[in-house]
C-alpha cells in the first residue's frame, strides 16, 4: 500500500502541495482528480521521486521513500507513466519497453504477451523510433513499458490523453485487469470524469495543492465534488 | 475542380507522404470552406498529425496538392510564410515560449508585422494592450500574466497556447487536440470558445473526445490510416461501422 | 663523377695484372697507403680510398670497413697514418700488430657521414658480391642496382656466370639491365635490358627508362617510349590506390581521436573540451607503461604497448569516472555549460601533466613489429599505419557492439535522451551516467596509445586532435557512431586527394570550407538523425 | 628592492611553444643563479622575474611592457618566435630596454633595443647546404618547412644561394605544411619520388616544434635512410631528438652553432652546471640554450664595463664585447647586433646527441641577407655615429632602400 | 521613436553600467595624462593599452552575447570577425608607416618587399585611407557574417552544426591568414606601427585617446544592445532560442531574425578588433585560432549569458586574471584559471551576473510567497529550471 501524508512540495519559492495525504491500497483504483495546475502531476512526481518533497512522508510497504532516487522506486515496484508520454524518442518501440527490464530479475526479462495483445499497433511498430510515433501510439507505448518493470503499483498520470476512444475503452479494462489479476494498486490521475467513475475505487479531488475531497466513485457525482471541477 | 478550389478557403487533393516507406497519408483529400468549423476524428496514427504538418508547411507531400484561399499552392511555402498567409496552428504537444511571459508569448503571437526592422522599432499601441488583454481574460490567464511559460501546468499551456492562436488571428485555424488534459468543465468551454471563434473564420480541430465533437455540433471528417474513412453529422459518422471499428470500439 | 668511374675502371685495370702476381705481402704493402688516406680530412678523399680500397679486393678489406663503420679506425687530427684504436689499444689496421710510441690521445676517430657510409656499403657490395653467403650476394646485387655505377658492370658479368641462386640471379640480372642501357652495347643485349627494367614498372624502373631515352638509338626509341607509358600508366593507378591508402590511414587516426567523443559528445551531449586530455593521457600511460616494462622486464619490451591497452583504458576511464562524479554530473540539461568546465578541466590536466613530466615531448618507441613497410603491388605500405587502421576498425566494431548489443549500452542512450525518465524505468542514472562518460574517456585513452606510435608526446598532444575531432562528429551526423566512422574516412581521403595538388595547407582549408558548405546541404551531417522529434 | 638588480625572463610557460622555451626558462634561471654565486653584477645580486606569455603574441608584448615598466628589469631575456619577437620590439624601442633573443631566425630584422644571439641565415642554412654539395655530393634538394615567415624566408635566401651555385630550377621543390602537422604519409612520399631521379637528393628541413616528430617518424616508417636521403634541419636540436626513437634516424643532420656533444672544456662545465640545476642528469642542453648563455654572458661584461644597467651605457659598452661561447671559442657582439660564432654540422646519432661533422671558423651574423635583392646594399651598425640598423651602402643613406 | 526607446526603455542596471564605463573611459585617460605620477589616483601609462584591451575584449564579448545569450547561436567563430576588423585597422596603420619602413619602401610594408614582392595586391588598395579603413572594419566581418549566416540560417543549420561550421570558419582563415602568399604578413601578421590618422600611435595622449575611444564605443553599443534586446525583435530572438520552429509558425522569418542579429554582431566584433590592434600593437593570424573564440565563449558564459552586463564583467574579470597570474604564479596559473571555469560552472550556474541576479529575483519571490501564504492565493513567480534534475 502507498501512503502519502501530509507532504508539501515547492517549486523554488512557489508551493505546489500542501499538506496532501492520500492512501492507494493494493488491488485497488484510486483517481485523484481536480482542474489544471492543482497539483495532481506533482503529487505523482512526489510519489515517484522525480521531485523532492518538503515536509511529510512517502512511504509504499512500509518502506519509506522519502529521499530515495525514482530507479531505486522502481526497483520497489513503482511504475510511471507519466504526463505528455515521454517515451525515448530516439529508441525503437522495441527498445523503449526493453527499457523497463533495468529493475527485473533476469528470467523475467521479456515482454509480456499482454501487452501486445492490449496493444497490437506496439507489435507492428517494434522497428520505429518512439518519437516518430503518433501522440497516441506514444502513450501507449508509455503504458507498456510501465507494465514491463512488473510494478507493484502503477502510477499514470492522465493516461487516456489523446488516445482513441476504443483503446480508452481497452485501456479500462486493461487496469482493471491488472488491479483483479495481480492485485497490484493503481494510482490514477485524470480529467476524463466518465472514466474515473466507471474504475475508480476510491477518489480524491485536488485543488491549489490539497486535498478538498475525498470518497467512493459514487460521490463524483455530489454537487460538493462537482464545485471542485468545474470552473 | 477548379470551381471547388477557389470556393475553399482549403483544398488538399491526392495527398500523399510516406516515412521510410510507411504511407501516413495515402491520397487524402480533404476541403474546408471559408468560415467553416470543422471537426476530425480517427484511431491514433490515422494522420491527422501529419495532415497539420503538411498544412502548415513543416512537411512536405510526396505528392498531392495542397491550396490555401483560392489558388495559394502551399507546398511552395515555408512555414513563416503559411503563418503569414493567416494559418494558425496549435500543436498536439503544447509548445510556448517558456522563457517569456504569459504577456510576451501572446506579445510575440500578435497579428502585426513580423520584419526585422517592424519588430525592432515596435512600440505597444493601447489598442495591442487592449487586445493582448481581452486575449489573457478569455483564456483565464490574466492572474498569471507575469509568470514564465515554462512554470505552467500541462493545462495551462494549452490554454495559454490557444490564446497564442487567437492572438495571430488566422483565417484558417488548425487546432490539434485542444482539450487533452482539461476538466469536463473546461471542455466545454473551449467548445463554446471555438464556435464563437468559427463565425468569423476557419477552423479545423481534431479531438478524440466525442463529448466535446458532439458539443460542436458540426460536421465531421474520420480520417484513418491515412485517408478519409468517413465524412458527414457526427450522428452519421459514429454510426457508421467502419469508424465503430476502427475507432469507436465497442 | 665521371672522373671517379674513369680513375676507378684503371684502378681496376691494373688491378686485373697485378692480382696475378701479387704476393700477400705486397698486397699488405700497396692497402697501407690506401688505408692511410682514409685519415684525410675531407669526405670526398675519404671516399676515394675507399673506393680504391675496394677496387684491391683485398679479402681484408670488408674487416677494415667494417672497423671503419663502427668508429674504430683513428688518426692524427691532421690526417695521416690510421690506426685501430681498441679501448686504449693502438695497434696496426692491417696487421693488428700493437703500435707502440702512439697514445690514443693524440688520435682522433675518423668520421663519417653518410656519403662515406653510402661508399662503403657499395664497397662491401662489390667485395660480397662473390661472397658464399647467399643473403650477401643477394643485398650486394641490391645495392648495385641502387647505386647503378656502370664501373661494376665487368664484376656483376663475372658474378652472374657463377651465380646459381635463382633469387639473386634474377637481381643480378635486374642490376645488370640497369648498368647496360647506360652503357654502349649491342640493341639486342639493350631491349633484353629494357624488357628487364620494365618488368620492375616501379619508379626507379622509370627514371631509369627515360634517362636511357634521351641516349638511345632511334630505332630503341618507340619500344623505350611504350614501355615509359605503360609504367606511367600502371603508376597512375597505383598513385589512386595510395591516396586511397592515405586516406583511409588519416581517416583511421581520426576515427580513434574522434570515436571517445562521439560517445561523450555524440551520446551523452557533453561539449567535452577535455577530450583531447584524455587523449593525451592515454599517450603518456603508454609512456609510463613502456619506460616500466623496459626497466622491470626488459624482455617483454615488445609487448608494452599491447600491456598499454588495457591500462590506458582503464586510467584514463576512471578519470573520466572520477570527472563525471566530480563536475559533469552537475551539469545535465545545461550542456553549453559542460562546454566551460572541461576546457577549464582542460587546462588543468594540461598543466599536471606540464608539471609532472615538463614540457618536453617523451620519447614513445615503436615496436619491430610496428616498424618499417612492405610491399603491396605498387604501394609500399607502412606496418604503424597498417595496425593502427586494423586497431581503430576493432575499437570501432567493439563499440558499436556494445552500444546497440549490449543492455548498458541501451540504458546509455535511454539515459541520455531522458535521465528522468530513465531514472523512473529503474535505471540506475548515475552508474549509467559515469560508465558512460568513463567508456568515452577509455576510448579517448586508447586512442591516445595508438596515437603515441605517430604522433608527440607531450602535453599539447590533446590540443592537435580537438577540433578535428569535434569536426568528424558533427560531420558524420552527432549521435550516430557509423556517421563517426563514414566521417572520419570522408575526411581522411578527401584530405589525401587534395593535398598532392593543392598542397597541405590549402588542403586543410579547402576541407573545412567543404565542411561548411556539405553542412549547408546537410544540415545535420552526414548520417542524419531524421524524424519526428528532431526539431 | 635596490639591492637587487632585475632581469625579466620572457618565455612562453604554457600553450604551444612551451615545449620549446620552458627549456629556455630554466637554463635563464641557472645562468642568474650561477652569476649570483659570483658575487652578482656590480656588487647586487640579480632577481630574475618570469612571467608567462603563454605563447600569445599580444600577451607577449602585453608582459613585455609590464617588466619594463612594473618590474622595471634591466634587460629581458626571451620569446622564441619571429612573430613574439615582432609583437614586442616596438615595446622595446619605446621604452627604451634591452631583449636578448636567442633562436635561430630569418633575419631581415636589426633594432637598435634587441641583441639575436642565435643564428642569421648564413649562420645555419647556407653553411648546412655547403656542407651537403661538398660532402654529401647533394645536387637535388627538397625545401621542406613549416609555412611560417621563418621558413619562408630561409627558403627564399637557399633558393637563390643554391641557383647561384649552379643548381638547377626543377632540382629544387619547396614545400609547405602547417603547423602541428602531423599526417606526414603523402609529403614523405612526395620526397621519396622526387629522390628517385637518379639525382643525389637531400631534405633541408624548416619544419617546426611539434611537427617534427611524426616527420622523422615517418621518414622511418617508410624507410628513407640518410644514406638515400639525407635531412638536414634547423629547428631539430637535442631537445627535439630526445621524444623520438633515434635509431632509424641516424646520419640524419642538423645544423646549428652549438652541440650538446661539442668537445669543450666550457661546454663540460656548462652541462655539469645543468644536471646539477634540474637535478636530472639526462636534460639535454640545446644550440638556443648557449645563444641564451652568450648573450647573458655579454650583457653582464657589458654592464661591467659601463659601470651601469642604464640602457644606452650598456648598449654602447656591448659592442665589441667578447664572451666564451660553449663551442671553445669567443663569440663578439657585433655592431650589428648579432655575434659571432661558428657553424657546425652534426648527424643524428643513436643516442640522441648529434655527431659533428664539420665545424667552420667564426662566421659573423648577417641581419640583411646578400641574397635577397632589396636587403644585400643593407648593413646595420648601432655604434655611433652611424646608429642605423638599414644603412645602404649604395646610396650612403640611412633607411633602408629607397626607390 | 528609436532614439526615445535608447534612454527610456533600458533597464537601470544597464543604464548605470553605462555611465559607469562612461566615466571610466574619461577619468582613465584624464588621470593618466592629468596627474603626476606620484598621486595615488594616478592611472600609469602601461595600465591604459592593457585595460584598453579588456573594453575591446569586453565588447567582442558583448557582441558575442548578442547572438549566443539572446538568440541561441553559439559562435565559435566570433573571433574570426574580430580579427578581421584588426586586420582592417592594421592594414591602415601599416599604410601609413609609408616610407618609415626598414626597407624605406614607400608602398610595400617591409614584409612584402623581403619575401620579393613587387606591387601591393589589389586588396591593399585604399586601406591608406581612415575613411575607407574605418568602412572596411565594419564591411569585412559584416559580409562575412552575412554570406556565411545567409547560406547557414537558409539551410536550417543549427545547435552544435552551426557551432563547428563557425569553428571551420574561423580555423580556415588562420591556416589562409597564416600563408604568405595571402599577403598579410603570415604569422609575424602586422605590427610596428608608426601612426594613426596623424598621430604617434605610442604617444601618451594617442593611448589615452584610444582608450576613451574605446570606453565611449562600449558605452554606446550596450545601450544599443539593451534597446535591441528589449525591443519585439529581441523578444523575438528569444522565442528563436528556445523554440524556434514555434517562431516559425507565428510567422516570423527566423533565417532573417538571425541574420540581422549575427551580422550586426560581426561589425560590433569587427569594431572590437579595430579598436584593439592599434592598443596592442600587433595584429596576427593567432587571433584566427579557434582556442580564441572559445575563450570569448567563456568569458560570456562566466560573467552571465542573456544578460548584456555578464559578458563585460566576465571578459574584464578573466582577462584581468590571465594578466595578474601570468605574472604573479607564471607556472601555476593555469590551474587557477582552470579551476575558476570549473568552479562559476558548478557554484555559478548561470554566470556571475545571471545568479546575482537570480538570486535577487528568488528572494523577491520569497518574500511573495510569503505574502501569498498569508493570503492564500498562489500567485507568485516560479523560477523555472530550479529542479534538482532537470531533464532535457
Ligand atoms: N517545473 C515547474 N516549475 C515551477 N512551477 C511549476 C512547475 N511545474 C508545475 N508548476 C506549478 O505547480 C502547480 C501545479 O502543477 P501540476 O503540474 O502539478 O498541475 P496539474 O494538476 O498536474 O495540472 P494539469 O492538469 O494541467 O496537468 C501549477 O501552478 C504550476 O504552475
Ligand atoms: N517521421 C516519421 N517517421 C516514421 N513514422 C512517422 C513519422 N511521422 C509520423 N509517422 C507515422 O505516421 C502515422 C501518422 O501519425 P500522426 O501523428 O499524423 O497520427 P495522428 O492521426 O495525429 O494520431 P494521434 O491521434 O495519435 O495523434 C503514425 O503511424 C506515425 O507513427
Ligand atoms: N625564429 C623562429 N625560429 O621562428
Ligand atoms: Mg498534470
Ligand atoms: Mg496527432
Amino acid at each position: 500500500m502507498l501512503t502519502v501524508d501530509n507532504i508539501n512540495l515547492h517549486y523554488g519559492a512557489a508551493q505546489a502541495l500542501r499538506g496532501v495525504s492520500i492512501t492507494a491500497p493494493m488491488g485497488k483504483i484510486t483517481c485523484v482528480l481536480g482542474r489544471n495546475g492543482v497539483g495532481k502531476t506533482s503529487l505523482l512526481r512526489a510519489v515517484t521521486g522525480q521531485h523532492a518533497t518538503s515536509a511529510g512522508k512517502v512511504t509504499f510497504n512500509d518502506t519509506i521513500m522519502n529521499g530515495m532516487a525514482p530507479y531505486n522506486r522502481a526497483r520497489l515496484g513503482v511504475g510511471f507513466v507519466p504526463q505528455g508520454r515521454e517515451v525515448f524518442p530516439l529508441l525503437t518501440v522495441k527498445e523503449n519497453l526493453e527499457s523497463g527490464f533495468a529493475p527485473v530479475a533476469r528470467k523475467d526479462r521479456f515482454v509480456p504477451e499482454e501487452i501486445f495483445a492490449l496493444f497490437p499497433i506496439l507489435k507492428s511498430m517494434l522497428g520505429r523510433r518512439g518519437g516518430d510515433l503518433s501522440g497516441g501510439q506514444q502513450q501507449q507505448l508509455a503504458i507498456g513499458r510501465a507494465l514491463v518493470t512488473r510494478p507493484k503499483i502503477l502510477v499514470l498520470d492522465e493516461p487516456t490523453e489523446g488516445i482513441q476512444p476504443s483503446i480508452i475503452k481497452d485501456i479500462g479494462r486493461a487496469i482493471q485487469y491488472l488491479r483483479d489479476s495481480t492485485g497490484m494498486a493503481i494510482l490514477l490521475v485524470e480529467q476524463y470524469l466518465d472514466f474515473c467513475r466507471e474504475l475508480a475505487d476510491h477518489v480524491y479531488i485536488m485543488d491549489r495543492g490539497e486535498i478538498v475531497h475525498e470518497g467512493p466513485a459514487e460521490t463524483l457525482d455530489t454537487p460538493e465534488a462537482r464545485r471542485h471541477l468545474t470552473v | 475542380m477548379d470551381q471547388k478550389i477557389t470556393n475553399s478557403l482549403l483544398y488538399l487533393d491526392g495527398v500523399s507522404v510516406s516515412f521510410d516507406g510507411f504511407k501516413a497519408l495515402n491520397s487524402l483529400s480533404f476541403v474546408v470552406a471559408p468560415g467553416e468549423l470543422r471537426a476530425i476524428i480517427g484511431p491514433n496514427g490515422a494522420g491527422k498529425t501529419t495532415m497539420m504538418d503538411i498544412i502548415t508547411g513543416k512537411t512536405r507531400p510526396d505528392t498531392g496538392t495542397v491550396y490555401f484561399d483560392g489558388q495559394i499552392d502551399l507546398t511552395k511555402k515555408d512555414e513563416a510564410d503559411i503563418a503569414q498567409l493567416g494559418i494558425g496552428r496549435k500543436f498536439q504537444k503544447p509548445t510556448v515560449f517558456e522563457s517569456h511571459t504569459v504577456w510576451d508569448n501572446i506579445e510575440l503571437a500578435l497579428n502585426r508585422k513580423r520584419g526585422v526592422f517592424a519588430t525592432l522599432f515596435y512600440t505597444l499601441t493601447p489598442a495591442d494592450k487592449a487586445r493582448i488583454e481581452e486575449i489573457l481574460e478569455t483564456v483565464r490567464m490574466t492572474a498569471r500574466k507575469d509568470h514564465l511559460a515554462g512554470s505552467l501546468s500541462h493545462g495551462q499551456k494549452q490554454w495559454l497556447e490557444i490564446g497564442m492562436l487567437l492572438a495571430q488571428e488566422p483565417k484558417l485555424l488548425l487546432v490539434d487536440e485542444p482539450v487533452a488534459g482539461m476538466t469536463d468543465a473546461e471542455t466545454t468551454e473551449t467548445a463554446i470558445l471555438l464556435k464563437e471563434i468559427a463565425k468569423t473564420r476557419s477552423v479545423v480541430v481534431v479531438e478524440h473526445d466525442m463529448g466535446f465533437i458532439r458539443d460542436l455540433g458540426v460536421k465531421v471528417t474520420c480520417l484513418a490510416e491515412g485517408s478519409v474513412l468517413a465524412e458527414g453529422s457526427i450522428d452519421f459518422v459514429s454510426n457508421d461501422p467502419k469508424v465503430i471499428e476502427n475507432y469507436l470500439g465497442r | 663523377m665521371q672522373l671517379t668511374s674513369r680513375t676507378l675502371r684503371i684502378v681496376l685495370l691494373f688491378l686485373g695484372l697485378g692480382l696475378a702476381f701479387a704476393t700477400g705481402a705486397r698486397a699488405q704493402d700497396a692497402l697501407k697507403p690506401l688505408i692511410d688516406g682514409l685519415g684525410a680530412t675531407a669526405f670526398p678523399q675519404k671516399v676515394e680510398a675507399v673506393k680504391q680500397l675496394a677496387a684491391t679486393g683485398d679479402p681484408k678489406v670488408p674487416g677494415i670497413l667494417e672497423k671503419l663503420s663502427a668508429g674504430a679506425l683513428f688518426a692524427p687530427k691532421t690526417g695521416g697514418a690510421v690506426y685501430l684504436v681498441e679501448g686504449d689499444v693502438v695497434s696496426d689496421p692491417v696487421t693488428g700488430a700493437p703500435v707502440e710510441g702512439v697514445a690514443a690521445g693524440s688520435l682522433q676517430k675518423i668520421r663519417l657521414n653518410n656519403m662515406l657510409r653510402g661508399a662503403i656499403g657499395d664497397a662491401m657490395s662489390q667485395l660480397t658480391l662473390l661472397s658464399p653467403d647467399r643473403t650477401a650476394r643477394l643485398s650486394a646485387a641490391q645495392a648495385l642496382l641502387a647505386s647503378g655505377d656502370t664501373a661494376n658492370l665487368a664484376l656483376l658479368d663475372g658474378a652472374l656466370a657463377k651465380e646459381g641462386d635463382a633469387e639473386v640471379k634474377a637481381a643480378m640480372e635486374s642490376a645488370r639491365a640497369v648498368l647496360i642501357l647506360k652503357t654502349d652495347t649491342s640493341a639486342e643485349d639493350k631491349k633484353a635490358a629494357i624488357e628487364n627494367v620494365a618488368a620492375r614498372g616501379d619508379r626507379g624502373a622509370l627514371n631509369i627508362l627515360t634517362a636511357a631515352l634521351a641516349t638511345a638509338p632511334p630505332d630503341l626509341v618507340p619500344v623505350i617510349q611504350s614501355r615509359i607509358d605503360g609504367i606511367t600508366s600502371s603508376l597512375a593507378i597505383w598513385d589512386v590506390v595510395q591516396n586511397v591508402w592515405y586516406g583511409l590511414s588519416l581517416g583511421s587516426v581520426l576515427l580513434l581521436a574522434a570515436i571517445g567523443l562521439a560517445i561523450t559528445f555524440g551520446v551523452m551531449g557533453v561539449i567535452n573540451m577535455a577530450h583531447g586530455e584524455m587523449v593525451m593521457l592515454g599517450a603518456y600511460t603508454t609512456y609510463v607503461v613502456q619506460q616500466t616494462v623496459a626497466s622491470f622486464a626488459p624482455g617483454l619490451s615488445t609487448f608494452s604497448l599491447a600491456f598499454a591497452v588495457p591500462i590506458a583504458f582503464l586510467f584514463t576511464g576512471l578519470v573520466g569516472v572520477a570527472i563525471e562524479r566530480g563536475i559533469i554530473r552537475f551539469l545535465y540539461g545545461r550542456p553549453l555549460e559542460t562546454l566551460l568546465a572541461t576546457w577549464g578541466l582542460s587546462l588543468i590536466l594540461q598543466q599536471t601533466i606540464r608539471t609532472i613530466f615538463g614540457p618536453t615531448n617523451r620519447q614513445v618507441d615503436n615496436p619491430g613489429w610496428m616498424s618499417g613497410t612492405f610491399d603491396f603491388g605498387g604501394l609500399a605500405i607502412t606496418w604503424n599505419r597498417m595496425w593502427i587502421i586494423v586497431f581503430s576498425l576493432a575499437v570501432f566494431v567493439a563499440l558499436l557492439t556494445l552500444l546497440k548489443r549490449s543492455r548498458l549500452g541501451l540504458q546509455m542512450r535511454a539515459v541520455t535522451q531522458n535521465r528522468r525518465m530513465a531514472s523512473s524505468m529503474g535505471i540506475r542514472t548515475p552508474m549509467v551516467d559515469a560508465m558512460t562518460f568513463g567508456l568515452g574517456s577509455g576510448i579517448a585513452g586508447i586512442a591516445g596509445v595508438a596515437l603515441s606510435q605517430i604522433d608527440n608526446v607531450s602535453p599539447n598532444l590533446g590540443q592537435n586532435y580537438i577540433i578535428d575531432s569535434f569536426m568528424v562528429v558533427v560531420f558524420g551526423g552527432v549521435g550516430n557512431l557509423w556517421g563517426t566512422f563514414v566521417g572520419a574516412m570522408t575526411l581522411g581521403i578527401a584530405n589525401k586527394f587534395l593535398e598532392p595538388y593543392a598542397g597541405a595547407v590549402l588542403g586543410k582549408i579547402l576541407i573545412l570550407v567543404l565542411i561548411i558548405l556539405f553542412i549547408q546541404r546537410r544540415p545535420r551531417g552526414l548520417f542524419a538523425l531524421k524524424g519526428r522529434s528532431i526539431e | 628592492a635596490d639591492d637587487t638588480i632585475k632581469v625579466g625572463v620572457l618565455h612562453s610557460l604554457s600553450g604551444t611553444m612551451a615545449i620549446s622555451e620552458t627549456t629556455l626558462k630554466d637554463a635563464m634561471l641557472m645562468l642568474i643563479d650561477e652569476q649570483n654565486k659570483k658575487g652578482g653584477v656590480l656588487g647586487k645580486k640579480l632577481e630574475a622575474v618570469v612571467v608567462d606569455p603563454a605563447s600569445d603574441w599580444p600577451l607577449f608584448a602585453e608582459k613585455a611592457r609590464e617588466l619594463i615598466s612594473v618590474d622595471k628589469v634591466a634587460a629581458v631575456f626571451g620569446c622564441w618566435t619571429s612573430s613574439s619577437r615582432k609583437s614586442v620590439l616596438p615595446v622595446f624601442e619605446e621604452l627604451n630596454s634591452i631583449l636578448f633573443y636567442p633562436v635561430q631566425y630569418e633575419g631581415e630584422e636589426s633594432s637598435r633595443n634587441i641583441f639575436y644571439t642565435g643564428a642569421a641565415p648564413n649562420q645555419q642554412a647556407i653553411p648546412a647546404v655547403d656542407y651537403l654539395i661538398a660532402n654529401e655530393g647533394v645536387e637535388r634538394f627538397v625545401l621542406e618547412g613549416t609555412d611560417y615567415v621563418y621558413p619562408r624566408t630561409t627558403n627564399k635566401i637557399l633558393e637563390a644561394y643554391l641557383i647561384s651555385k649552379g643548381v638547377a630550377k626543377e632540382d629544387i621543390i619547396v614545400n609547405y605544411t602547417p603547423f602541428g602537422f602531423s599526417d606526414w604519409q603523402t609529403e614523405v612520399a612526395k620526397i621519396k619520388e622526387f629522390g628517385s631521379a637518379g639525382k643525389k637528393t637531400a631534405v633541408v628541413s624548416t619544419i617546426n616544434g611539434d611537427a617534427n616528430v611524426p616527420f622523422y617518424k615517418e621518414l622511418g616508417n617508410q624507410g628513407i635512410k640518410a644514406t638515400d636521403i639525407p635531412v638536414v634541419a634547423f629547428s631539430v636540436g637535442e631537445e627535439e631528438l630526445a621524444g623520438l626513437d633515434t635509431k632509424p634516424l641516424v646520419g640524419h643532420l642538423a645544423a646549428w652553432n652549438y652541440f650538446q656533444s661539442v668537445d669543450a672544456p666550457a661546454n663540460a662545465e656548462f652541462i655539469k652546471q645543468w644536471h646539477a640545476y634540474t637535478k636530472n642528469d639526462k636534460r639535454v642542453t640545446n644550440d638556443p640554450m648557449e645563444a641564451a648563455y652568450i648573450g647573458f654572458s655579454a650583457w653582464v661584461k657589458a654592464v661591467e664595463a659601463a659601470g651601469t644597467t642604464d640602457t644606452d651605457a650598456v648598449l654602447d659598452t656591448i659592442i665589441g664585447t667578447s664572451v666564451p661561447n660553449l663551442s671553445g671559442g669567443y663569440s663578439t657582439v657585433m655592431p650589428n647586433h648579432h655575434i659571432t660564432k661558428p657553424v657546425l654540422i652534426g648527424e643524428i646519432q643513436a643516442d640522441g646527441q648529434f655527431e659533428i661533422v664539420q665545424q667552420t671558423p667564426q662566421v659573423v651574423g648577417d641581419e640583411w641577407s646578400d641574397f635577397l635583392p632589396d636587403s644585400k646594399d643593407l648593413i646595420s651598425d648601432w655604434r655611433k655615429p652611424m646608429s642605423c640598423g638599414n644603412f645602404n651602402v649604395a646610396t650612403g643613406k640611412c633607411g633602408g632602400k629607397g626607390s | 521613436m528609436f532614439t526615445t526607446r535608447l534612454i527610456h526603455a533600458h533597464e537601470k542596471k544597464v543604464l548605470v553600467l553605462a555611465a559607469l564605463i562612461l566615466f571610466i573611459a574619461i577619468a582613465v585617460p584624464a588621470s593618466n595624462l592629468l596627474l603626476d605620477p606620484g598621486n595615488p589616483l594616478h592611472v600609469p601609462s602601461h595600465v591604459v593599452p592593457l585595460f584598453g584591451k579588456y573594453l575591446c575584449y569586453a565588447l567582442l564579448a558583448l557582441a558575442l552575447d548578442l547572438v549566443w545569450g539572446y538568440c541561441g547561436i553559439l559562435s565559435l567563430g566570433h573571433g574570426a570577425f574580430f580579427a578581421l576588423g584588426g586586420y582592417a585597422m592594421g592594414m591602415y596603420l601599416m599604410r601609413q608607416i609609408g616610407a618609415r619602413g626598414v626597407y624605406a619602401n614607400p608602398v610595400l610594408p617591409d614584409f612584402m618587399v623581403f619575401l620579393n614582392w613587387k606591387e601591393l595586391p589589389w586588396y591593399w588598395t585604399g586601406f591608406d585611407s581612415f575613411p575607407f579603413a574605418a568602412l572596411m572594419v565594419l564591411l569585412v566581418p559584416g559580409a562575412l557574417a552575412f554570406v556565411f549566416g545567409w547560406l547557414a540560417f537558409r539551410s536550417r543549420v543549427t545547435g552544435v552544426y552551426l557551432s563547428i561550421i563557425t569553428q571551420a570558419m574561423t580555423y580556415a582563415l588562420l591556416l589562409a591568414f597564416f600563408r604568405n602568399e595571402m599577403g598579410f604578413g603570415g604569422n609575424n601578421g602586422l605590427t610596428d606601427f608608426k601612426d594613426i590618422i596623424g598621430f604617434n600611435i605610442q604617444a601618451p595622449e594617442t593611448r589615452a585617446t584610444l582608450f576613451a575611444i574605446t570606453g565611449i564605443v562600449l558605452a554606446l553599443v550596450l545601450l544599443l544592445s539593451s534597446a535591441i534586446v528589449q525591443s519585439k525583435y529581441g523578444k523575438v530572438l528569444i522565442g528563436v532560442r528556445d523554440a524556434e520552429s514555434r517562431t516559425r509558425f507565428l510567422g516570423y522569418r527566423v533565417e532573417n531574425m538571425k541574420l540581422f542579429i549575427f551580422t550586426f554582431s560581426a561589425m560590433i566584433a569587427g569594431v572590437a578588433g579595430a579598436l584593439y590592434v592599434p592598443q596592442v600593437g600587433i595584429i596576427n593570424p593567432g587571433e584566427f585560432a579557434p582556442a580564441n573564440s572559445i575563450e570569448v565563449v567563456i568569458w560570456t558564459a562566466v560573467g552571465g549569458r542573456g544578460t548584456l552586463i555578464g559578458p563585460i564583467i566576465g571578459a574584464v574579470l578573466v582577462n584581468f586574471g590571465k594578466s595578474i597570474f601570468t605574472a604573479a604564479f607564471p607556472e601555476f596559473w593555469l590551474f587557477a584559471l582552470g579551476a575558476l571555469f570549473v568552479a562559476t560552472t558548478l557554484f555559478l550556474p548561470k554566470g556571475i551576473v545571471g545568479t546575482i541576479q537570480q538570486g535577487f529575483a528568488s528572494r523577491r519571490d520569497y518574500k511573495a510567497a510569503a505574502e501569498a501564504e498569508k493570503g492564500r492565493t498562489v500567485s507568485t513567480r516560479d523560477p523555472v529550471d530550479v529542479q534538482p534534475q532537470a531533464a532535457e
